[in-house]
């Protein structure tokens, strides 16, 4: 039996399997089906400054391997989220991470200061990345300079642990995880969603109401990689990776590459309990393999 | 309600056509409780382009036999999998999921079911619950051609149904909206399921009638449970889950242009 | 029977359905499989000025619906191709193209060069988006400046149709088109495969002996019809489209979101006859949807 | 030679094992000429995680009963599909692909089949061209243990059988290379096609004795048929692709250090 602990900066997790932004609900959603406090983290529903609907139906489409969404951060706020959600679920007993979304540097830095002072909530995860808005998020992710500033404002106002989560969609990914880290993020995650588009040629319409939407699921996984393994070698702070994660195997595949943690976005709809299999079979090749700790593996690759 | 995974167990795949297959599933353990109008979340094994889970409509529970039903229309791949299951092979879902179809207060309400082509699945649980209580159950459904009427018979066993067909192959000639039980009589209560156009031309009467209107809505779902919002539909409300808040709602909720 | 002949600048197409270079050897590889001259046109190998060995093996993984490769450029040369290659597949009755790749500005400018002399080449496709080989492909579709300067010199020399064939790996691929147009591009064709990694966790080792590589296939389809989209927004001159193609509705979304005709790649290996089942199915929506011409749906998607 | 992408049905599948399954295809046309060492590219259908066609030697071919043989280990899902395939379904393949092992031009030749694993698979069909011109034909066949030993009663048929396993549960005890036939008789041509490091040590052997040598490699492969350039493996000429210049090698040809 490995040991499962790993720390990214302050943040101690009892294993390094975490759920994704936007596809764990609160965590509540899951919990008929296993036991979510098992998890290593949950991230919290994209949330904003003010209330959103999102966008339109239809908001998804199937695609090979994967899916496109186009949610559009449909959430109540952060002070509904204060008031209402993480009474409920702040005493689960695992890492509670909020991911922050915002149209402008100054929603950014009032959501963080918000959830500053929310005593289960030891980290947020900054989304410089969501392709699904137009008047922000990925904007934010793709140049250096932007990326950079908002990092820069946030950091001033949040004191706990600041995880800054990139857009794949840029041509270089370590430029801007080293112009966030500059700023004084404390660890980065990747991938977030790939820009993409699904049409239905017999009605010759777009399947979603926005046109173009985020791709996820195992499809995007040799690109999530690519990434993870680019920026673990550039920057210092830890690196949390995900992008298609299925099982431990592909979990294991992004510690080798240099991920100290890993999150299960889309795996979730098809196995709600996949992120407890994954515990067990990272704790599997821990033992086949006799690595003492998780953490022998992070970075592992041999090249 | 508690939700579960389960790999229920193929008892019997009936193809009822090229396009229809009725499956019975049953488990070694009691089958949880479960409402009419909910759903299960089925994986599809074995497909090359199904990647997600695929909503089905609970057909009926059997608590005796403990079996649950499932009507499978082929429209793609994932369903042709499960279309052709074989027995004795498992089908893993998420179950029961969803609200469910409400009961009227007053046991001398005329209930109407109102199915269109495969939405009259849910509609066989529904009506079974609703003579459970007391109600007189009547059905209408409607299908392209005889060949598309399935399971007439069970609904038979379950009170009155009128039929129409689009080429007139069977019961009256037309669309269920046409038939003339609608202004030969009158429904407190409409239940219905089936193709969008349907089910607003079925809200439309009850709007006239000033009957209760309950609609079982479809959308593109990716979890089943609530936590991808991706099957959102527009209510006086904002933006609700089908698969949550719906898939039942009343007409009065819905923002609709009918 | 709808009329599917097309024209991408001045290049007459018997129907929009091509195969993509490095997927389709010089054709012949194919023809004991169906008559290759039915196809609208064939994208020959990569194409340098001197024999490269390419990358050593193993040079593939298969990815969930996909695959990436890291080749790296296998090829004889300009010159065998001219004297050895060219005499063998001259006469089949469709548009041969000849791919190009290069180090160097001056590789790219001899080749095509050599490449203009010959009658039954009527069109190359310049390759500024290899992601296998280090010194250089890539490198020149990722900025504005490297893209258009190639295209500037090789505009000079080359007096048949030029299309240029851009990298995925971008964060805003419409520049890049702009670029390339403004610099006398007749064409432009995308996606190249997108730069992406696979693990062998067992071993801890990269499959590859590249440890990255591109990918192709379905899984790269939601991408490639997102970029076609914007690119076709943005430029002028004819595009086509290709990444993922697989089958007839595939084909027909890129064609109604811009593309002008497509390529199909990784699918040939799945099933070798696949072009010619895309040209009758595209023949058969034209029909099924009362097109006149194939013409009629480049562009048609309604928003 | 011509290829072909063909629809071959199952015409048996043989389970030998949980791990090994053969397959007897047939055709309802007369199967096209197949070479000793050639193989198929088998597209596998209804598994989500198999993308890219299969690489599978062909182990047999009885063009009498016109059928066509596949021996399948199972290592992943790709596999596992085609060792599980039932009768009457058919198996899309295209075929024959590669070069195939050659003849010595003396019938005198002292000729040895060295198998190991799986890679017995293409011995046979090499084992009963060889015999059918005359020569004497020599097998060795290693595995891990007896139940890995597989079709052994076909190769006897054919010829000597020498066999060793690992675990010295049948036959001599070890690897194929520590045979005591290796000792007492010398080869003229020594075949063979198994995991490299066995290869490698029967090619050591082969350059020892002198003797020619012929191994079969494997590579991923994506096309089959020389399009992609994914196959290759380092020769004297330079990187060749292993789908078309072999499977077959001669061991002068190959850049291994042994
Ligand atoms: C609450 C609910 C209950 C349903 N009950 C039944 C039932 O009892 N019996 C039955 O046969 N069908 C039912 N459906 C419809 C069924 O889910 C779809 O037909 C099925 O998902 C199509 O999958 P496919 O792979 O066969 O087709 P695909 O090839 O995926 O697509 C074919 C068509 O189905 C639509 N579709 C694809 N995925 C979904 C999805 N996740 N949700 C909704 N539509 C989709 C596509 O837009 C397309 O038009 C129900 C749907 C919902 C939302
Ligand atoms: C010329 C040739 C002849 C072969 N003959 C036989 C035979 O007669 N019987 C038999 O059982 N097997 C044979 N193989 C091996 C067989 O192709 C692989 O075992 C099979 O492709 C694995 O597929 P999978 O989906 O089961 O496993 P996967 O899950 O894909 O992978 C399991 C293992 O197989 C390897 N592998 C995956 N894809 C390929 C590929 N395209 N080519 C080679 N290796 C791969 C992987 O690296 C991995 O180690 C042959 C291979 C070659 C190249
Ligand atoms: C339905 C859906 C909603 C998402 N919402 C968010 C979000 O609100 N904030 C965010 O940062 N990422 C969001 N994501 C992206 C995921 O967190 C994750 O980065 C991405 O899906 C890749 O991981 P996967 O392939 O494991 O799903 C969403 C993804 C999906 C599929
Ligand atoms: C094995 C392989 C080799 C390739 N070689 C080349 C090449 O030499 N030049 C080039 O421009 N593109 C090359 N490509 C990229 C394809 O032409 C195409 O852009 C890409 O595969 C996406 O299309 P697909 O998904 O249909 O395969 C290669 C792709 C593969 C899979
Ligand atoms: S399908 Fe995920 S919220 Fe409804
Ligand atoms: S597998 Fe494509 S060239 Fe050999």
């Amino acid at each position: 039996m490995g040991n499962l602990n790993i720390n990214i900066g302050k943040l101690q997790l009892k294993n390094p399997v975490m759920t994704a932004s936007g596809t764990f609900g609160y965590g509540t959603e899951y919990s008929d089906f296993m036991d979510i406090s098992r998890i290593g983290g949950i991230f919290v529903k994209g949330t904003t400054i003010r209330e959103r609907q999102g966008n339109p139906y239809p908001r998804m489409a199937e695609t090979p391997s994967g899916m496109l969404n186009a949610v559009g951060l449909q959430n109540k706020g952060v002070d509904y989220f204060i008031n209402h959600i993480y009474p409920e679920i702040k005493h689960i007993d695992t890492n509670i991470i909020v991911n922050v979304s915002g149209s402008t540097i100054e929603d950014y830095i009032e959501t963080a200061e918000k959830l500053n002072y929310l005593e289960n909530i030891p980290a947020i995860e900054l989304n410089i990345s969501c392709p699904n808005v137009k008047e922000g998020g990925m904007a934010f992710g793709t140049t250096c300079l932007s990326a950079a500033q908002v990092v820069k404002e946030v950091r001033r106002v949040y004191k706990n642990e600041l995880i800054v989560k990139l857009s794949p969609n840029v041509t270089d990914i370590s430029e801007i995880a080293l112009a966030v880290e500059a700023e004084g993020a404390d660890s980065v995650s990747l991938i977030n969603t790939l820009l993409g588009m699904a049409i239905n040629a017999e009605k010759r319409k777009p399947i979603l109401s926005t046109i173009t939407g985020g791709l996820s699921g195992p499809a995007v996984k040799p690109i999530a990689l690519r990434m993870v393994w680019q920026v673990a070698q550039a920057v210092k702070i830890p690196v949390i990776g995900l992008g298609g994660i299925m099982n431990a195997a592909d979990a294991i595949e992004f510690m080798l590459a240099g991920a100290t943690a890993i999150q299960i976005g889309t795996a979730n709809f098809i196995d709600p309990t996949v992120s407890i299999k994954v515990i067990e079979g990272i704790n599997d090749y821990l033992d086949r393999h006799g690595f003492q700790s998780v953490r022998d593996i992070v970075g592992a690759l041999e090249v | 309600m508690k939700k579960y995974m389960l790999d229920l167990i193929i008892k019997e795949n009936k193809q009822l056509s090229d396009q229809y297959s009725l499956l019975i599933l049953t488990s070694p353990e009691k089958l949880p409780e479960i409402l009419p109008g909910q759903f299960a979340e089925v994986r599809v094994d074995g497909s090359a382009t199904t990647f997600l889970r695929r909503p089905i409509s609970i057909h009926y529970v059997d608590y005796e036999l403990n079996e649950l039903w499932l009507l499978i229309q082929v429209v793609g791949d994932g369903t042709k999998k499960m279309a052709e299951i074989e027995e004795g092979k498992s089908l893993n879902m998420l179950i029961p999921l969803g609200n469910s179809f409400s009961t009227p207060s007053n046991i001398d309400s005329k209930v109407l079911l109102v199915g269109g082509g495969c939405g009259v699945a849910p509609l066989l649980y529904l009506g079974a619950h609703l003579k459970k209580i007391g109600f007189e159950v009547n059905f209408l459904l409607g299908a392209r051609s005889k060949a598309d009427l399935l399971q007439l018979c069970e609904y038979e066993r379950l009170g009155n149904v009128f039929t129409t067909t689009e080429d007139g192959s069977y019961g009256e000639h037309g669309f269920v909206t046409q038939h003339s039980v609608l202004n030969s009589s009158n429904f407190d209560y409409i239940y219905t399921c089936g193709p969008t156009p349907m089910m607003k031309a079925v809200a439309n009467y009850a709007l006239k009638t000033s009957a209760n209107c309950e609609v079982s809505l479809e959308n593109t779902m990716a979890c089943g449970i609530g936590a991808c919002l991706c099957c959102v539909t527009d209510t006086i409300e904002g933006h609700v889950c089908v698969c949550t808040e719906g898939p039942v709602f009343n007409i009065t909720k819905l923002k609709w242009e009918i």
